[in-house]
């Protein structure tokens, strides 16, 4: 059967039918939210993918022209609510950037400890997420296992478990609890080895294999051309992490640490762990090669999070307090994009001298990797769809803001 | 109730198996969906295995056809297969070429 | 309860099987909805194999539900859902054509059943029925042998000498059932071949 | 016929009432126990549904590191399906508006008189069947193949797209999948010269070195090939296109609520256990045990062969049966956890890919296994099954073509054609004395 065409106009189709228009969505268990995609399709081949957006906007950045750039943190939480962390994270490095502020360096570590794990809770849904989009449960249930036990450390941290508010400007509303060091170690202990078996309930599965390699190629010169960021654009073999390439006030967190993009580079991922062969099957760009790298993302970002706790440890200092409520944002602009799980996300404001922004914006890295789907998903089968819709591992909350 | 306490003899077979046929050709005859007319032909096709088999029944006869009554009918059934698919093509190559499976409409022969 | 006791279970289903069979057809014919028309040839079909078992071929029952229901008759639907324009589901028939065709099949009809009743061994019920041996109904494997190898049925009764059996190759349907075969397997690539589109093209109109 | 029910167990029991009026062959006798057959293979499905689906999520749950239900019905929840039933009788019985209503209100039943229809042919031990029917294992594989109907129909008649697609993606698969699937069942066919599922059963009483699964390499694998396409043939993930969630939100159920989308689950169930029980008997014994306890070599309680053609009723006899039925039912139920197992562990494939599995690996596997097993009886290989070779059950019943001598004579059917043309005195004996 012919799966794949480079022009589905032009196909020796097995019998002729009439193409078919399918909304897929708004609510559809597998468009993660509120996502609708309006598929044409010749029988079970589609040939073209619309999205439609829209169904989760709540004006988030118009909101933030009226509220004070920390009154703004928990809107900030609700774009990319799987990695709320993150999303502080940007907000924050954006508004200190418009005030020059100077963060403390053990807030910078802190910060290093805290969105790493966010980075891993945002991938665990990701991974099983992706499992329940080709069909299968358990991975999925096996994920939120190890992430219910994270949101239990920023509970303690916090006092939430999905949008936190725990970044603000200046630093963090809050230090980091008595022992809870301790208790992030024990849990990387344990959740070690777990990701072997998420390896072996995914990614080297022989089903997971065949629904994935091949499957929604993305080249690497799309991927620049769509502007997709994050694990969009290193699994297309582009070595570029703002952790390392951003600006500095960004990379500044990262000063010292140790880690490496990931990403294929000269037809190898780093070799800092033992990780699952790359199966031949599986084409530079691909659906598998997307989640692969989030994979050892999760990895890498373990070893982040160990060597930010031994910083954040012997740095003496301060944890950096908030800047106040009140304080008057210098007349001018700022933009900074910071390396979110899903991609770069990038925040802008503009200030006329008073204590609340003129502008807001938000560059949302997944609005950017999903305008890519629909040339993904072009001469693909409609069980495809779910794949790279997956794969590229959207939260609409963002997209929709 | 004298039909229900009387045992089965070939004729109410043959009866059924008339019916059948009957109900085929009106099918043919009257449907316009090619496919329609396809259903025809697997009653009148049906109504001639129920005969075949009835004559070759020892229930129904002592003096009966035997194993050919069966194995007839046997044919027939493949047969049926066979020609559903070709025909079922042919109305698919039908529909493709003309957008329709009207047979009123294949008349591309007609001088 | 005498009444009860006077019926003949196998009359009873006999008419249960052909009313379905004959209620199903006659609904074919009627229904105008082509979809509708594959359910009911599906119970009709299905109807009939009950008439098959009940005439003791149990063999060609399970056949009929195995190749005609489950086969062609899921072939007969996927043609129709391919084909499923809304105009074409339902297509109606004119007056003029259902008097003609009324004709025809009544009289068609009239004269089958006619020829039906004229024989009278066929009206005489078999009363010697449940003398039959299980085995010489029931068995399937006598078909396997008749198609391979021997005709049991031809075969001299137990009691009387094997005098005059059936000549080696003769009367045995091995030949046919390759040929049929064969026939089945030439038949569905010829379908598939045909039913395959051609090449589109949109940029030569002469090609499409 | 030493049935679990049969007239003259009831007219026996009648008997005990001082009722002895009633003859052994009554029909009164003949139409209660068609009835309390009818009533207890209702039950097998019904019941057994409820008691899967609970076990589905029972299984499912474990698997995923969870508990499952708990609390419905005291401990375990093992009242939950109960529950979830009466949940879903009291549910609005939506009819979507573009519906062709007549079909979309048939479509339940359809699949689920299909899958129910399978039991009346499936012995569940010794004789007791509901009919035995002679080709009864052909009979099956043909009714089973008659649930995708009612999913077809299903998926046409709801008027939504997503339905249809289902529809499509069953009938496409289904019907494919039968084709390797018939050839993995004659396989048990050829090696006990009978499609009587009795018989076959029958042909393995004795220690499990009986089992059909040991009868060859050919006959162990063409086991795997059989499962994965009576799994593919339910519709059972990895194979569960139709109903896809991810794909096609539901697939054909889309659109059905409240007790006829409780009727598609029914089938499947049943469906699941009907194919596994299939198994059962094909591949492993079915209701003969790995050690036959109530076997002529232990207890001596079961029916012999004598008593069968006499169709006497003897308690010894009916416990053997009894304890051959919770065998043949744990089996099937083992077959039915797996089926779990898998559903729960691997991702969906894609509709290509199904058909791929089936038409380039589970044809030609089960090709070259059926050529595979035909040589190695042929060639009177060594066996497994030789070992303790079952003398009283291993001829072949009725047709008093008894003594197929222990693995000596090739296919029954062979040794029998040979038999009958010998004693016919036509057909050259050179075919048989080639042997």
């Amino acid at each position: 059967m012919a799966t794949y065409t480079d022009d589905p106009r032009i196909v020796e189709f097995d019998v002729r039918t009439d193409e078919m228009l399918v909304n897929m969505g708004p609510q559809h268990p597998s468009t993660h939210g509120v996502l609708r995609l309006v598929l044409r399709t010749d029988g079970e081949i589609v040939s073209e993918v619309q999205c439609h957006l829209g169904y989760l906007h709540r004006c988030a950045e118009k909101i933030g022209e009226n509220l004070t750039p920390r009154q703004w943190i928990p809107y900030t939480d609700r774009m990319d609510y799987l990695a709320a962390m993150n999303m502080n994270l940007g907000w924050s490095l954006a508004v200190e950037k418009l005030l020059k502020y100077e963060l403390p360096p053990k807030a910078k570590h802190l910060r290093v400890i805290i969105a790493e794990l966010g980075r891993i809770a945002s991938h665990l849904v990701g991974m099983g997420a992706y499992g329940l989009d080709l069909g299968t449960f358990s991975p999925f249930l096996y994920a939120f296992r190890e992430r219910e036990k994270l949101l239990d450390l920023f509970e303690e941290v916090c006092g939430a478990r999905l949008t936190y508010s725990y970044l603000t400007p200046g630093g963090a509303t809050a230090d980091l609890p008595q022992g809870w060091l301790q208790k992030v170690e024990a849990f990387l202990k344990q959740f070690e080895p777990v990701i072997a078996e998420y390896h072996a309930l995914l990614t080297t599965n022989s089903i997971f294999i065949k629904r994935t390699c091949g499957i929604g190629v993305l080249p690497p010169e799309m991927a620049i051309n769509y502007g997709c960021t994050g694990p969009m654009l290193r699994g297309s073999g582009i070595d570029h992490d703002l952790r390392r390439d951003g600006e500095a006030r960004y990379t500044d967190m990262y000063d010292g640490y140790a880690f490496e993009v990931i990403a294929q580079k000269n037809g190898s991922y780093p070799r800092d762990h033992v990780y699952p062969a790359v199966p031949p099957e599986a084409v530079l760009g691909d659906c598998w090669h997307r989640f692969y790298v989030r994979m050892l993302e999760v990895v890498q970002a373990i070893d982040l999070v160990r060597q930010g706790m031994e910083r954040y440890s012997t740095t003496p200092g301060d944890w950096g307090q908030p800047i106040k409520l009140s304080t008057k944002l210098p007349k001018g602009e700022a933009y900074l994009e910071t390396e979110c799980p899903r991609g770069q996300m990038g925040f802008y404001l503009v200030s006329d001298g008073s204590a609340i922004p003129w502008r807001v914006r938000a560059r949302s890295s997944c609005f950017c990797n999903l305008s890519v789907a629909s040339e993904l998903c072009h001469g693909c089968l409609i069980a495809d769809v779910p794949a790279i819709i997956g794969s590229v591992d959207i939260v609409m909350g963002e997209i929709d803001r | 109730m004298d039909l229900l306490t009387q045992p089965v003899s070939v004729s109410h077979y043959l009866v059924v198996g008339a019916v059948l046929f009957v109900c085929g050709v009106v099918c043919m005859a009257t449907k316009r969906n090619a496919l329609g007319v396809l259903m025809g032909i697997e009653l009148v096709l049906n109504g001639a295995n129920l005969n075949f088999v009835a004559f070759g029944s020892r229930i129904l006869r002592s003096d009966s056809l035997g194993m050919d009554g069966q194995l007839m009918a046997l044919f027939v059934i493949v047969l049926a297969a066979a020609e559903a698919a070709v025909a079922l093509a042919i109305a698919l190559n039908f529909y493709n070429n003309h957008a329709s499976i009207d047979v009123d409409h294949a008349d591309d022969l007609k001088g | 309860m005498m009444l009860l006791a006077a019926i003949q279970w196998h009359t009873f289903f006999f008419l249960l099987f052909s009313l379905l069979t004959c209620g199903f057809a006659l609904a074919v014919v009627f229904s105008s909805n082509v979809v509708r028309m594959a359910f009911f040839l599906t119970i009709s079909l299905g109807a009939a194999a009950g008439l098959f078992f009940l005439a003791g071929a149990e063999f060609v029952g399970a056949m009929q539900f195995m190749i005609y229901v489950g086969g062609t008759l899921v072939l007969l639907i996927f043609g129709v859902m391919l084909t499923a324009h809304e105009r074409f589901i339902s297509m109606k028939t004119k007056a003029g054509e259902w008097v003609m065709a009324a004709f025809l099949g009544g009289g068609l009809f009239l004269l089958l059943v006619r020829a039906t009743l004229m024989v009278p061994q066929w009206n005489a019920p078999n009363l010697q029925r449940d003398q039959v041996a299980q085995s010489e109904v029931h068995d399937s494997a006598a078909i396997g042998a008749a198609v391979s190898a021997y005709r049991a049925d031809s075969l001299p009764s137990s009691s009387a000498p094997p005098a005059a059996a059936v000549p080696a190759g003769k009367s045995v349907y091995l030949l046919p059932f390759e040929i049929v075969s064969v026939h089945l397997l030439v038949v569905l690539i010829g379908a598939g071949y045909l039913a395959r589109a051609k090449k589109r093209n949109p940029g030569n109109a002469w090609q499409a | 016929m030493a049935e679990f029910i049969n007239s003259r167990l009831i007219s026996t029991l009648l008997g005990w009432f001082n009722v002895d009026a009633l003859p052994a062959d009554h029909w009164l006798g003949f139409v209660l126990a068609g009835l309390v057959h009818t009533v207890l293979v209702i039950h097998v499905v019904a019941v057994g549904a409820l008691v899967f689906i609970w076990m589905e999520r029972k299984v499912s749950g474990r698997i995923q590191d969870r508990l499952g239900p708990t609390r419905v019905g005291g401990k375990f929840g093992w009242l939950q399906t109960l529950a979830d039933g009466l949940k879903l009788i009291t549910k609005e019985d939506i009819t979507p508006a573009n519906a062709d209503a007549l079909l979309f209100k048939l479509a339940p039943y359809v699949s689920f008189a299909a899958s129910f229809a399978g039991y009346l042919a499936l012995p569940f031990s010794d004789g007791w069947v509901g009919h035995q029917v002679n080709c009864g294992i052909f009979f099956i594989i043909a009714i089973v193949g008659m649930e995708v109907f009612g999913v077809i129909l299903a998926g046409y008649a709801s008027g939504s797209k997503w339905s249809l697609f289902g529809g499509m993606r069953e009938a496409a698969q289904v019907v494919s999948y039968e084709v390797p699937m018939g050839m993995c069942v004659l396989i048990p066919v050829v090696i006990c010269g009978s499609m009587d599922l009795i018989t076959i059963g029958q042909m393995q009483a004795g220690f499990f070195t009986n089992w059909i699964l040991f009868h060859d390499p050919f006959a162990f694998v063409v086991f795997w090939v059989y499962f994965t396409c009576a799994t593919a043939s339910v519709n059972r993930a990895p194979f569960d296109l139709a109903e896809a969630e991810s794909e096609l939100v539901a697939g054909f159920h889309t659109e059905y609520s409240g007790l006829r989308w409780s009727f598609f689950f029914m089938a499947e169930y049943g469906s699941m256990f009907l194919v596994s029980g299939l198994a059962a008997i094909l591949f492993f014994g079915g209701w003969n045990g790995p050690i036959p306890i109530f076997g002529p070599e232990i207890l001596n309680l079961a029916y012999t062969d004598a008593e069968i053609a006499a169709g006497t009723f003897r308690l010894g006899g009916y416990i053997a049966n009894l304890a051959g039925c919770v065998n043949f039912i744990g089996k099937a139920v083992t077959g039915v956890t797996v089926m779990m197992w898998i559903r729960w562990t691997l991702p969906r494939l894609r509709i290509d890919q199904v058909m791929t599995t089936c038409l380039k690996y589970c044809v030609p596997l089960g090709a070259v296994c059926f050529v595979g097993v035909v040589g190695w009886q042929w060639a009177q290989l060594w066996s497994p099954n030789d070992l303790h070779p079952q003398q009283a059950r291993i001829s072949v019943r009725e047709r008093g073509l008894i003594d197929r001598p222990v693995r000596t004579e090739g296919m029954a059917r062979r040794a029998e054609v040979v038999k009958k043309a010998a004693w016919a005195g036509s057909v050259p004996v050179q075919a048989g004395e080639t042997r």
